[in-house]
C-alpha cells in the first residue's frame, strides 16, 4: 500500500481523502491554493503544501507543478478527487511518465472515454444500448439530414469532444437542424478546436440513471447499483437516490449488466460511472462513462457498505477488489443533497461569505460530508457545493422523512443556501411518488419558487 | 474578529498615549476617545491575527500527529504578524536553496546588507531555477526557509530591515 | 457576542480612562461616553440581535414547522429585552387562568391598577390551582398569556409599569 | 401510531427521540429545565414547555408535573430516555394510571428487575446463569459466613434494594466479611429504607458483556448481539463496542439464548439490556437487567441497521417487532466513544462552560449524536457526557482506525474534554489485542495519563 499520496483537491472531497488515507495509515500531502489556506483540509493533511494563487489556473490546474511538488514530497500517487484534473487525460499521462500512480484508470482509457462519438461506437460494438443516431461522424448538413430522417425527430447534434453542453444542439425539426447543426459545429470548432460532429436522437424527459462500476487491474468488474440523478438544475445534479424507484429488479439488471459490458468493452479499472438515459418507455441509452469518483458517490456506499474511496486507493496500488458481484448486497435507501452556497430566491446566484454560525444535522443514518465550520469565508473562486447530506434509511418513505429533518436542521447563518429549497422538493407530490424524470426542476421551478418565497412547506 | 480582539484593542488604547481612536474591520466598527495624552496616529498592525480568530486552531491532538503543518502555520502566521519587518517570500512552491551549487557559500547570511534586485536565493520548480530577489534595501534579520527543503507558495522565506 | 461580553465591555469603559466608545459588531451597536469616570449613560439598540447571536436562531425551514416554538420563544425574548417594564412571571408549568371561573371577570384587565400581592391570575398545575400575585404595586400594561393555555415555567405572563 | 409524545429528557438523547421522532411524524413536546432553554432540543421539538427550574428534582424528576404537562399538551406517550425518570417503576405506574404510555416496559417488569435479588431468583429458576450466591436474603452475619465458605472468598455484600455501587462491599476473606456486612447493611438501610442482604461470589477482572433485547407486547422477543462496555472509569462506561473480541459465535449464541430466556422470564417487552460479567475463564453471570434505552444503543445500531428507538416507540403503540431473530444480520464492528466535558488531567473533574469553536468529525460510517453546538453553554447541573462519537467499518481493526480518525478531528475549545484521553486507549497495545477487561483503565490509568501529559499518541 501507498505510504504517501497527494491530494490534488479542495473542500468537502479532500476531506473525504484525507479522512480515508488517515484511515489506511496513508500520509497526505494536500496541494491548496493561497485562497484555501483557512480551509479545514489545510488543518488535517500530514502536509499541507501552497502551489499558488487562488485561480485555479495558477494552482489546482497546474500539471506539472503538481507533479512536481509530487515527487518533491515523495509522494507515490497523486488522487485528483473529481473536477479539476479529475478527468485530463494529459495529466494522467503526465503521472504515469513521471513514475506517480494517477488514482483513477489509465489516460489511454480517459482518453478513449473522453472522445463521445468513438465511445459511442465502442458501446455499439459490444452490445451495449446507445441513442440511435448516425454511425460516425457526420461530414456536412446533407449527410445530418438523411440521418435525422431516419432516426427521426427530435435529434441532438452533438460535437465527438463536447462535454458541458457546449458544441451541442437540440432540432426538431428539418427547419430548425440546418442552425443547429452550423452553430453547434462553429461552437465546438471554438471551444475545442475540433468541429468533428455526429447525431443522436434527442430522448425527451429522460431519468438520469448511472452505474457505478468498480474494477481492478487483473480485469475484475464489479457494479454497486445505480444511482437516479434526475433531479438537476441546468444540467447540474442536485439530489440523487439509490436504489431509482423507476427500475423493475428485471430491467436493474439488465441495465447493471449492460455497464460491466461496458467498463469491460474500455478496458476499465478504479472506481467509475457508467451513465445511461432511461426514456418514458424504459428503454435505456449509454451516454458517457465518468472515469472519476463522483460527487455523489456517497449514495452508493451507504446502500452497498462498500467504501469506494478505499478501493478505488487499493486498486490503485494494485490490488484486487476485496468483492466479487455476488457479495454486493444493496440494502436500504440512500438520498443526497448537494447543499450549496447560493440564493434559489436570486436565479440560484452563488452567495460566498462568511458562515456566522453553523449547525449541521446528525444522528442515525446521516451523514455528513463538508469541509465547512463557524467563521469559515466561503470562497467566490470555487464551486459553491458546500456540503454533501446523505442519508441512509430502510425504505424510500424513510429515507425522504429523514433527509426532511436533517435539513429542517440545517443552520448556516451568514450565507444564502439551497437546504430550504431541496427541502421543499422533498415535499413535491411528483417527487414522493417517484414520479420525476430530468425535466422535473425545469418544469416545476415556478411553483418551487413561489412555495420558497412564501415560506410554505408544499403538501403537508 | 471577536470580542477578545476587541478587549485586547482597548487595552492597547488604554495603554497608549492615544486621544482617539477609530476602527473599521470586518463588518466591526469602533471607535473611542480619551482625555490626556498626546495625539498618535494609530495604524493596525493585526489583521492577521486578527482574521485568524475564526479558524479552527489545531488542537492538542492534531498538534500530535500533524508536527510538520501546525509547525509551517505557526511559523507562517507569527512572521505575518509583525508589520514592521519586511518579508521576502516565496513567488513560486518548490525546494529552496540558499546557494547557487552546494559547494558554494550562501547568498545571504543573516546580517547581510541587501539591494533591492539582488538574488538572496533559489527556488527550483519543474526542474526550473528561479531567482529570489530581495525586494527591498536593507538587511537580513533572519532566515526561515530551510536549505533544499520544499516550500509553499507565498511561505516567509526571510525577513529584514530597511536602513 | 452575547450580553454577557456587553456587560464585560461596559465594565471595562467604567474602569478605564476612556471618555467615549462606540462599537458596531455582528449587529450589535454600542456607544457610551462619560465625564470625569462619574456618570455612564448608554444607549442600547440591539440587545436582541446580540443576545441571539450565538444561539442557534430557528432557520426559516424551522419557522414553518415549529411555529408555535418560535413565538413562544420570540415572545419570551422580546419581553426579556426591556428592562425598564415590570413582568410578572408564572411559578410553575400549568394552565393559566384569567378568571377564578368561565363565567366571572378576568381578574385584571391592561389600564388596571394593582397593589403588590394582589391575584392577577391562576395557574392549575396537577390538579391544584395557584394563585399568581402581583409583584408590584403599578400598571398592567399588556397580557401576554393566553387564557386556558399552557404557560412555561418562568414565562411572562402579564407587563406592568410601577406608579 | 402516537401522534404526539412527551419527551422526559434532555441533551444528545432528547435529540436523538426528537429526530426520530419527526422521521415517524409524531410531534415532540419537550419538557425542558429553565437552564437549558438555549439547547438544541428546544430549538427542534414542535412544543418545548419549561417545567422548573435547573435542579433536576424540580424538573426533570418532578413525575406528577410531567405527567401533569403530557395530559395538557395531549401527548399520549412519555419517553424518559435514559437516567433521571427511565428506570422509575412508581412513575411508569403513575403514567398508566393517568391513560398515558410510558414508553418501555410496565412498572411491574422495572419492578421485578430493579430488585436485584429477585431478580437474580427470577434468572436462577430459567436456567439463566448467575454468579454462585446465596438462595436468598441472608439474616445474620453468621449466615453470611456461612455461605462465603461455600462459595469461596472473594464475596459481594450486597443490597437488594442496592444501586450505582450504594450498599455493595467486597470481603476478601472471613476477616473483612464483618466489617462489609455490617457496613453495607447499614448503608443500605440509610440509603434505600431497606436492609435486605444476599452474597454472590466476586469476579475478579470480569469483562463487562450485555446484549440488546427487543420485545413486543405479543410475547415476541429478540437479540441484537452484545456490547463489550468493559473500558470503564470508575464502573462509568466510556467506551463501548460491537461485537465483542472475548466471545467466540458458541459462546456468544449461548449468552444471546440466555439473555432471550431472561427478558422472556421476565415477560419482556420494549428495548432492554441484559448485563453478564464475563470472567477470565469465560463463563458468563447475570447480573442484572437495564429495563430501558441506553446511551451506547448506536454501537448495536450500526451493526444491527435496526433503528432500537424506532422499534422502542412501535412497541410501545401496540405494534409488533418489524424482525424475528432470524432476520437480524450483524456486519462489521461499531465503537463508541462518549465525549464528557470534563478534565482527564484534573481527575476527570467536569468541565462546564461554553463551547468557543467547535468541530466535528463526519464522513464515510461516522455518526455524530450530541446536542452541542458552537457558542452553547455547557449546563453545571447535569451529566458531563455532551458527545457520543460512533463508527462502523468492516474490521475491529478498521473501526479503531476510523475512531482515532474522528477523533483527531474533535475540536471542543472553551472547555476541556476527554477525546485525547479515548484516543490513547485506542493506542494502547492491550486495546488494540482486544485483551481488556473491566480493570482496564484502573490498571493503565497511570500510563495512560502520563501519554496525555505529555501528549504522546501510544505506540505510533
Amino acid at each position: 500500500m501507498f505510504k504517501r499520496i497527494l491530494i490534488a483537491n479542495r473542500g468537502e472531497i479532500a476531506m473525504r481523502l484525507i479522512r480515508c488515507c488517515r484511515e489506511m495509515e496513508i500520509d497526505t500531502v494536500l496541494a491548496y491554493s493561497e485562497a484555501d489556506k483557512d480551509s479545514l483540509p489545510v488543518q488535517f493533511a500530514t502536509y499541507p503544501v501552497c502551489i499558488g494563487p487562488a485561480k485555479a489556473s495558477e494552482s489546482y490546474l497546474q500539471q506539472d507543478l503538481l507533479i512536481d511538488v509530487a515527487r518533491k514530497m515523495e509522494c507515490e500517487a497523486i488522487h485528483p478527487g473529481y473536477g479539476f484534473l479529475s478527468e485530463n487525460a494529459d495529466f494522467a499521462e503526465k503521472c504515469e511518465q513521471n513514475g506517480i500512480i494517477f488514482i483513477g484508470p489509465s489516460a489511454d482509457i480517459i482518453r478513449k472515454m473522453g472522445n463521445k462519438q468513438a465511445a459511442r461506437t465502442l458501446m455499439k460494438q459490444n452490445q451495449v444500448p446507445v441513442a440511435p443516431g448516425s454511425d460516425g461522424a457526420v461530414q456536412t448538413l446533407a449527410e445530418a439530414e438523411a440521418v435525422a430522417d431516419k432516426i427521426g425527430y427530435p435529434v441532438l447534434v452533438k460535437a465527438a469532444a463536447g462535454g458541458g453542453g457546449r458544441g451541442m444542439r437540440k432540432a426538431f425539426s428539418k427547419e430548425e437542424l440546418k442552425s443547429a447543426y452550423e452553430t453547434a459545429k462553429a461552437e465546438a470548432l471554438s471551444a475545442f478546436g475540433d468541429d468533428e460532429m455526429y447525431l443522436e436522437k434527442l430522448i425527451l424527459k429522460p431519468h438520469h440513471i448511472e452505474f457505478q462500476i468498480l474494477g481492478d487491474s487483473f480485469g475484475n468488474i464489479i457494479h454497486l447499483g445505480e444511482r437516479d440523478c434526475s433531479i438537476q438544475r441546468r444540467n447540474q445534479k442536485m439530489m440523487e437516490e439509490s436504489p431509482s424507484k423507476v427500475l423493475s429488479s428485471e430491467l436493474r439488471k439488465e441495465m447493471g449488466e449492460a455497464a460491466v459490458r461496458a467498463a469491460k468493452a474500455a478496458g476499465y479499472y478504479s472506481a467509475g460511472t457508467v451513465e445511461f438515459v432511461l426514456d418514458q418507455e424504459k428503454h435505456f441509452y449509454f451516454i458517457e462513462m465518468n472515469t472519476r469518483i463522483q460527487v455523489e458517490h456517497p449514495v452508493t456506499e451507504m446502500v452497498s457498505n462498500v467504501d469506494l474511496v478505499k478501493e478505488q486507493i487499493r486498486v490503485a496500488a494494485g490490488l484486487r477488489l476485496n468483492a466479487t458481484q455476488a457479495d454486493i448486497v444493496l440494502t436500504g435507501h440512500a438520498i443526497e443533497c448537494r447543499i450549496n452556497a447560493e440564493s434559489p430566491e436570486r436565479g440560484f446566484a452563488p452567495t460566498p461569505g462568511t458562515i456566522e454560525f453553523l449547525h449541521l444535522p446528525g444522528g442515525n443514518g446521516v451523514r455528513i460530508e463538508t469541509a465547512m465550520y463557524q467563521g469559515y469565508t466561503i470562497s467566490p473562486y470555487y464551486d459553491s457545493m458546500v456540503a454533501k447530506i446523505i442519508v441512509h434509511a430502510e425504505s424510500r418513505l424513510d429515507a425522504i422523512r429523514k433527509m426532511r429533518v436533517a435539513l429542517e436542521e440545517v443552520m448556516v447563518q451568514g450565507i444564502d443556501n439551497n437546504a430550504f429549497f431541496q427541502y421543499l422538493i422533498l415535499y413535491h407530490p411528483d417527487y414522493i411518488r417517484g414520479n420525476y424524470d430530468t425535466s422535473f426542476l425545469e418544469e416545476h421551478m415556478g411553483e418551487l419558487l413561489e412555495w420558497h418565497k412564501a415560506g410554505v412547506k408544499g403538501e403537508r | 474578529m471577536n470580542i477578545q480582539d476587541v478587549y485586547a484593542l482597548l487595552d492597547r488604547f488604554e495603554a497608549s498615549a492615544m486621544t482617539e481612536l477609530s476602527l473599521e474591520m470586518e463588518g466591526m466598527k469602533v471607535s473611542c476617545s480619551k482625555f490626556n495624552g498626546e495625539a498618535v496616529t494609530y495604524t493596525n498592525a493585526g489583521t492577521q491575527s486578527v482574521s485568524g480568530q475564526n479558524r479552527p486552531d489545531n488542537t492538542r491532538i492534531e498538534k500530535n500527529t500533524v508536527p510538520q503543518n501546525q509547525n509551517t502555520q505557526t511559523k507562517a502566521d507569527s512572521q505575518e504578524q509583525n508589520a514592521s519587518l519586511l518579508e521576502i517570500k516565496a513567488p513560486i512552491v518548490g525546494t529552496f536553496y540558499r546557494s547557487a551549487a552546494p559547494d558554494q557559500e550562501p547568498f545571504v547570511q543573516v546580517g547581510d546588507t541587501v539591494k533591492k534586485g539582488d538574488v538572496v536565493g533559489m527556488i527550483e520548480a519543474m526542474k526550473m531555477m528561479n531567482e529570489i530577489a530581495a525586494p527591498f534595501d536593507g538587511v537580513i534579520t533572519s532566515i526561515a526557509a530551510e536549505n533544499e527543503k520544499l516550500v509553499s507558495f507565498g511561505e516567509v522565506l526571510m525577513l529584514g530591515e530597511s536602513q
